[in-house]
């Protein structure tokens, strides 16, 4: 229902602290926006800078083309779920929601429509009379959004709203967010700072640290080309596993070891033959299957398990090769254990190279 | 679980030491009431319901009675809304220095004894030609107000004083329940639309609830038990017994009139009336919610 | 004070009495003289505030082990000790004394079954006398008020008015102690009395009326005083407030001199000056209570030698000595006579004169009876009774249950 | 975006004159007690409407301090304050730490019992605590102040308050750890209970240190006495010393306020948790 | 260093409560044993029981060989670690370490040697003078390990140590507490009601459900071969699939579809001939490859997806075979969107069958 634009952003508070840096970013009607990154890199005081929470420092913010960097919050019209929901403990869940509503002074018998739709959307009509501390903690996240859904508001904006909640229960609130985003259409802003949520909430993700915007891209193109070593570190779980070495004569060299690149990434890397880089690989890039190994022969290594995690289906294997410790997740039917040593493949079509210096990466920038 | 040895050491001196100095003063007084009691005497009359019969045809029991329960009421609904008023003041400023200065300010009069306030006020500050009240209200270009010796002035005098004296402690019990509320609702409800009194109104004073039930409370069975700005700061029980309250009452004639016994009733039935109120204060402001 | 030797065999006597710079001076003296002559007896002195003393003594007595010897009395509380056989009684050959050669005024509470509790210091004269601004009556060219007449006249002449304000109140009579004895003194000089045979009050009668009118009528008629003394909210006392210039006239004890002249630094002759009261009616006649006294605790192990320092009071000469020490009026007749009384205390002259004239007010909670009687006479000029005969028919109630339960 | 800031302040500024305004109202009574306290007591009574003394002086101070024993009484309210205080500290939290952490029988019935002490006017007790003070041979002796309150019941509320917040989970750790119930107490509950302790410390301070009545009817002796008794000894039987009484007021007043200023953050840090839970 | 013994071991709150019933279990010296089962199982209660925390209602407690029952906790030479951890707060992290020693009166230097080991090996050696307030979580979290290690205490208990962490600190914590484990190999008993948790560390794992023991097995047993409908529901993440059918002419059965039944799978049945059962298949044994696909034609559907979810190298979709809500694991490279139809395969090697009013397993029972 609107659409929001960031342009060059900024907030200092106390005049020292530069949470925010020159923050740009067009948001599209009904777009499901998630920012993420590690604690303390500036995701909820940009939230809150477009709530009106927190004045901006310098900048400019638009909503539908209008400039609202002055506009108290109250005037808005933004809803908001809060980490702690932020439930009124003195309300039942039906005054809860209806609230903004009688401040607006939205006729009675249109509230009462509104808050029974919205409840039956989130499956909470049976509690419209508790307090929220009647509730658990799903419940209170249902009614904490119910709160913002009633209002119709043009902006959703949601400051880890999950981050309260159990795993289990988070996994569901999750994909219920996700089926309400499609059923209500609002434009949304998403925080949180773990990536898997980031990772599969997103129409789009802003990947964000030291108050940098790191990288701006649906979630796909994050994980498959992550634009900086930080990104690439940052999504995906177990992180992607990084060796330092050398490219040298179309191999990529470390410690003892080296491999031959393939083709299209040797030509690509043209830049940094004879200089150090990082490579990456991802944990789920790394095989054990013989079939791999074949097909990828000149990248396979010798590596020492020191612990096997077992995860139903499959297993995670933290081991090293040469000393360069890395966690590689590979299928739960091959019985690996602590001690072993077995072989492994990389995917050599999925490796990464970044900068040493500025952690960019390399095969990105060229493409 | 099985050690209930440690309880039993630390509670049972601790009821002891309860049952000698508080539930047995306790029993002798509700005894002494139903006697003509004088304990210079050895022997004291049983007299039955006698003392309590004579309450209710004693005028000046009827009289500090009522003064009694319009100070409390008047004083306590002054001190809460205006403390609380002040608290939220004083947290508007987000400088910690300036919020305690003036929390200090406010609290300095509870430091004082407050007979050594009442000696203060009713010798320096009352009185009608010499008083700072009526030097200010005259500087002011305002008639002099005869603060302790008219009869419909005496309670609204006290009731200033008593204010004064007594409100820091609630400004500061205010200021921390304010800085309780998590900021998250001020927050939320003012992305819901609502201006500062709203939020004042629905949220400061709902969410205010325990401090508040906790805050009376204690007001409530101070203000009962105040004594010594009434023995201090006023001449005998005031101009026609405007200053006779309960606890002056029962001092005055345990140790004046020496009618312990009827003293005796006298404080019964101040004690029924305390407790009394607190019971139903404490309903009426059970609290079903928490953060 | 003489170093309380463990040691010794001395008697060790303790003394309670209330704070007062030129009394408890004059206590010390009267000791040193006694222990002089008593070597066997020490006594030592506690001295506490005022309007702690009298809740002091009586959980004192209260108390098995605690408490004093000999306690400074104010002879009313006898009514409410001797009874409880808290006090040890004076011995016989001083009660005689005191019976015969004391004004009843001074013992009359102090007696309870054919025995005397207490040994009267001083007469405490509540009527008889008042003090005058000189200044004030100079201005103004007013004399000394010779009689109920001219002190009429005089008060109102003397009176000054700025608006509803006071700038100088011509005759304070509205104060604690005043307004009940001016009120029964005003009835007795008219031949009337208030208390009847049985003990119970009637102040409604002809001459009770009369003169309660006529109190009245000076605040409201004359409007030479108001009713402050009594209702509280001025700083200053009735007689404070002439020292400090804005009164003519108030009735009151010789004991408010020296405050005058310390506090307020004024010079006694000069500036103010200690007079006769004129009686109301024709007869000299007024009530008086008690005043202070020495008593002695019924617990003590030593009433002996309390009784001793007690016997050493009596003396003339100890007794005169003290009573001009502390400026009392002495409740001793051969001491008020004797000339020399009136040579070392000339302002005590017009109430030595008149105290043969005093009756003891009567045995009862005179607290009480001065409360009933200003509630009345408070309520009463404030239009709070619809005539004189309400007013004294409901005073009479109050102090018929209050008094006598 | 200035002009809104200009608001803010104003608003502000305008919030800071009003409560200034309050605060003169709350600080005067005390500038004109000092005040008061450096003229003599004539030129209280006869100069009423000077504000400051014509003649400053010290008169009253020393009047107090060599007419009285004050610093007699001073030694006296101190070592029952101080001793009041701190048995009630350790009473108070070792009880408020029972009734929190362990259960037994009647659990709910006693700590009612507790409460309602609280509710007890001192009128009611005050003649018979009397008789039994004189029973117990403690009339006229510091202990008749001290021994009574011993147990103090909003003391024991606000420590049960506290250790309501200490995680059972701490409680549990110690006690894996080896610790017995005094162990614990000692070494674990009291110093997760400081800020309760400090609010507590300083409300009993002040009450034992202003304490009036009891004084008043507890004590016999001069040398006994505590400080807001000797307001009373200045005060003769009609002849007020005003200035000594102001004098006397203002060196009461002073060591309390001086504590309270030093100790406010501590105090001002345990009161606000206290029976907000 | 100890092995534990439980018998026939029953709790009951109030009378009312029977919060643990019948309880027996032998743990064996080093053992890691893993409680687990969802919230109010009885899981904390048990651990509590062992610890001395909680009376024992019935049953017996050996802790090698030695009746516990009536010891109080503080001689049972146990170290818990807690959920919120339960750090002294007014202690700094060495004193909180030091305490229990102290009270035992060891050694100054003993304790001190203690403390600089555990510390090592824990990675807070550069925190033992903060106090705790001044320490994140995941340190915190080492902290009050390191207060039970230098213990040295027989039996190590643990109450969902690590719930209070977040996501990646979980399971970079996990694998730390397996090392430990392996290094100083204490008798371990770990409550979680996480199942990654209680698959990756479990060398046993006892799986409870209001109070009783449902299974008790290695981490892979309980996973391949669940005893009964809960545990299968419970054990694997996204959860098993449930179906409800008929087993007909070798087939199983439901709404309009059927497919036939492996040999095997179809002779171990026999009882449920014509009866009506519940099929139980994984997510991650659904696969939407064409290979798998020619491996089993006889279980392919038609799955139309209604919520995908992209986690890096897989996608989880949400969706349903006619009108049956399912969940599959897929591979990522399938680029698979809400509102599409796919054809999915069941790995019919993989399928699990439970008795509709039992819930126990029917091919676990027969084998
Ligand atoms: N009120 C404040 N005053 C000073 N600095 C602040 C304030 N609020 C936040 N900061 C600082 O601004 C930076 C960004 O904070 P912000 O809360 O936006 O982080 P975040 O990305 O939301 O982190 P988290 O994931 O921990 O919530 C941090 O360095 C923080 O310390
Ligand atoms: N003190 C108690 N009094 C009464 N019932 C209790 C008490 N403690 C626990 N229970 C009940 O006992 C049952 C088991 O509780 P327990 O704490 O052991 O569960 P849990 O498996 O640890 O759950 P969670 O995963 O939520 O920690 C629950 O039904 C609970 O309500
Ligand atoms: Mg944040
Ligand atoms: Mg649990």
């Amino acid at each position: 229902m609107a659409n929001i634009e960031l342009k060059n952003i900024n907030k200092f508070y106390d005049k020292n602290v530069h949470a925010v840096t020159d923050f740009n970013l067009e948001i599209r009607d009904k777009e499901f926006i998630v920012f993420v990154g590690p604690s303390g890199c500036g995701k909820s005081t940009t939230l809150r800078m477009i709530a009106g929470l927190e004045e901006i420092s310098s900048g400019e913010l638009y909503i539908d083309g209008v400039l609202e960097n002055d506009r108290p919050s109250k005037d808005r019209d933004i809803a908001m779920v809060f980490q702690s929901y932020a439930l009124y403990p003195h309300m039942s869940v039906y005054d809860n929601m209806a609230f903004g509503l009688k401040l607006k002074k939205t006729p009675k018998d249109e509230i009462d429509r509104r808050i029974k739709d919205a409840a039956q959307i989130l499956e909470i009509t049976d509690y419209l009379k508790r307090k929220p501390k009647q509730l658990s903690g799903g419940q209170r996240q249902r009614v904490a959004l119910g709160r913002a859904i009633v209002r119709n508001a043009k902006v959703f904006l949601m400051d880890e709203p999950l981050s309260n909640l159990d795993a289990k229960l988070r996994v569901q609130m999750r994909s219920e967010i996700i089926q309400l985003h499609q059923k209500i259409k609002a434009t949304t802003i998403y925080v949180t700072h773990d990536q898997t949520e980031a990772m599969t909430m997103a129409t789009r993700l802003v990947i964000m640290k030291d108050g940098f915007i790191q990288q701006i891209g649906t979630p796909k193109e994050v994980y498959d080309h992550p634009k900086n070593q930080f990104v690439a570190g940052f999504i995906g779980s177990p992180a992607m596993n990084f060796i330092e070495g050398v490219i040298e004569d179309g191999c990529f060299k470390f410690s003892d070891c080296s491999f031959k690149l393939p083709e299209i990434t040797h030509k690509r890397l043209t830049d940094y033959h004879g200089k150090k880089v990082t490579m990456g690989i991802r944990p789920e890039d790394i095989y054990t299957e013989k079939i791999v190994e074949q097909t990828y022969p000149e990248v396979n290594f010798d590596f020492k398990i020191e612990v096997s995690e077992l995860l139903g289906h499959e297993t995670i294997i933290h081991g090293c090769i040469d000393c360069h410790k890395l966690i590689a997740k590979v299928n739960a039917r091959n019985n690996v254990k602590a001690g072993d040593v077995i072989e492994v493949t990389f995917d050599a079509d999925k490796l990464h190279f970044f900068d040493q210096e500025t952690g960019q990466s390399v095969l990105h920038e060229t493409k | 679980m099985k050690n209930k040895k440690f309880v039993r050491i630390v509670l049972i001196p601790v009821f002891i030491h309860m049952i000698v100095f508080i539930i047995m003063p306790i029993v002798a007084g509700l005894g002494m009431s139903f006697l003509d009691y004088n304990p210079l005497r050895s022997i004291n009359e049983f007299i039955g319901f006698s003392n309590f019969e004579r309450l209710l045809a004693d005028d000046n029991f009827k009289i500090a009675l009522v003064n009694t329960l319009v100070f409390v009421i008047v004083t306590v609904c002054i001190n809460i809304i205006l403390s609380l008023v002040l608290a939220q003041l004083i947290n508007m400023f987000k400088s910690n220095k300036t919020r305690s200065l003036f929390r200090m300010i406010f609290f300095l009069p509870c430091v004082a004894p407050l007979v050594a306030s009442s000696v203060v006020w009713g010798k320096s500050i009352f009185p009608t030609v010499n008083g700072l009240a009526n030097m200010i209200l005259n500087a002011l270009g305002l008639s002099s107000v005869n603060w302790i010796g008219d009869p419909s002035m005496v309670m609204i005098s006290i009731i200033i004083f008593t204010i004064w004296a007594d409100i820091g402690y609630n400004v500061i019990l205010f200021t921390a329940g304010l800085d309780g509320i998590p900021k998250d609702y001020y927050e939320a409800a003012e992305l819901d639309g609502a201006n500062g009194f709203q939020k004042f109104r629905y949220i400061t004073v709902p969410l205010l609830g325990r401090t508040f039930a906790f805050v009376t409370l204690m007001t409530l069975i101070s203000h009962f038990q105040m004594f010594a700005q009434f023995s201090v700061m006023i001449l005998r029980n005031g101009p026609a017994n405007s200053g006779l309250v309960l606890t002056s009452y029962i001092y005055k004639t345990a140790f004046e009139t020496k009618d312990m016994g009827y003293a005796s009733a006298i404080s019964m039935v101040l004690f029924i009336i305390i407790l009394g109120i607190t019971m139903v204060q404490q309903k009426a402001n059970k609290v079903d919610w928490e953060y | 004070q003489g170093s309380s030797d463990e040691n010794s065999d001395k008697t060790v006597l303790t003394f309670w009495g209330h704070q007062n710079e030129a009394w408890n001076k004059a206590y010390e003296e009267m000791a040193a003289k006694f222990e002089a002559e008593n070597e066997d007896i020490e006594i030592k002195f506690e001295f506490f505030p005022y309007d702690q003393f009298e809740s002091k003594v009586q959980t004192s007595l209260l108390s098995q082990e605690g408490g004093a010897d000999i306690y400074e009395l104010w002879g009313g509380w006898g009514i409410d000790f001797a009874p409880t056989g808290a006090l040890a009684p004076i011995n016989d050959t001083l009660t005689k004394e005191i019976l015969d050669g004391y004004y009843e005024p001074t013992y009359g509470s102090l007696m309870f079954e054919e025995k005397l509790y207490g040994f009267p210091l001083e007469f405490n004269i509540e009527y008889g006398g008042m003090i005058i601004n000189d200044n004030i009556l100079e201005e103004k060219s007013i004399s000394v008020p010779q009689n109920w007449e001219e002190l009429r006249t005089a008060a109102k002449n003397a009176t000054v008015k700025d608006g509803d304000t006071f700038v100088t109140k011509g005759f304070d009579f509205v104060n604690w102690d005043s307004v009940t004895y001016m009120f029964t003194s005003m009835i007795m000089s008219q031949g009337g009395s208030y208390q009847n045979e049985d003990g119970t009050f009637t102040f409604n009668t002809e001459e009770g009326r009369k003169a309660f009118q006529e109190l009245t009528d000076m605040v409201v008629k004359d409007g030479v005083t108001d009713l402050s003394g009594l209702t509280g909210g001025e700083g200053l006392e009735g007689y404070q407030q002439l020292f400090a210039g804005t009164t003519a006239m108030v009735p009151r004890g010789p004991w408010t001199i020296s405050e005058g002249e310390l506090s307020f630094e004024l010079k006694y002759g000069e500036d103010f000056d200690y007079v006769s009261l004129p009686f109301y009616g024709e007869t000299k006649s007024f009530a008086a209570e008690t005043g202070w006294s020495l008593a002695v605790n019924g617990n003590s192990k030593k009433s002996d030698a309390a009784m001793r320092f007690l016997e050493f009071f009596a003396q003339e000469e100890n007794l005169l000595e003290f009573n001009v020490a502390c400026a009392q009026i002495p409740a001793s007749k051969e001491v008020a006579q004797d000339p020399e009384f009136i040579k070392k205390m000339p302002y005590a002259e017009p109430l030595v004169k008149i105290l043969d004239d005093g009756h003891f007010v009567g045995y009862f909670n005179t607290d009480t009876f001065k409360e009933k009687i200003n509630e009345v006479f408070t309520e009463y000029a404030t239009g709070g009774y619809a005539s004189v005969d309400d007013a004294l028919m409901d005073l009479d109630k109050k102090l018929n249950s209050a008094i006598n339960k | 975006m200035k002009l809104k800031i200009k608001r803010e302040q104003v608003v502000r500024f305008s919030i800071f004159l009003l409560l200034a305004l309050i605060a003169v109202f709350f600080i005067l009574p005390y500038i004109w007690m000092i005040l008061n306290s450096f003229k003599s007591t004539k030129e209280i009574l006869m100069s009423p409407k000077n504000i400051f003394p014509e003649h400053f002086t010290l008169d009253a101070y020393i009047k107090v301090l060599t007419n009285s024993p004050f610093f007699t009484w001073f030694k006296n309210s101190a070592f029952i304050t101080i001793t009041n205080t701190l048995v009630i500290l350790f009473v108070s939290a070792i009880v408020g730490y029972v009734f929190s952490k362990y259960e037994f029988r009647f659990k709910k019935t006693l700590f009612m019992i507790v409460l309602a002490t609280m509710m007890v006017p001192a009128q009611t007790t005050m003649i018979p605590s009397f008789l039994l003070i004189d029973k117990l041979g403690l009339y006229n002796t510091a202990g008749a102040l001290i021994f009574p309150t011993f147990v103090n019941a909003f003391g024991i509320y606000l420590c049960k308050q506290f250790c309501d917040e200490i995680p059972a989970e701490i409680i549990e750790s110690a006690k894996l750890d080896g610790a017995g119930d005094i162990t614990i107490f000692f070494r674990i509950v009291l110093p997760m209970i400081k800020p309760a302790i400090g609010a507590l410390a300083i409300f009993t301070f002040l009450t034992y240190w202003n304490d009036y009545l009891n004084p008043l009817i507890m004590l016999s002796e001069v040398k006994n006495m505590t400080l807001p008794l000797a307001l009373s000894f200045f005060a003769q039987q009609h002849t007020a010393d005003l200035a000594a009484q102001m004098a006397a007021s203002a060196l009461i007043m002073i060591p309390v306020t001086i504590v309270f200023m030093t100790f406010q953050k501590y105090f001002i840090k345990g009161i606000a948790m206290t029976g907000m839970k």
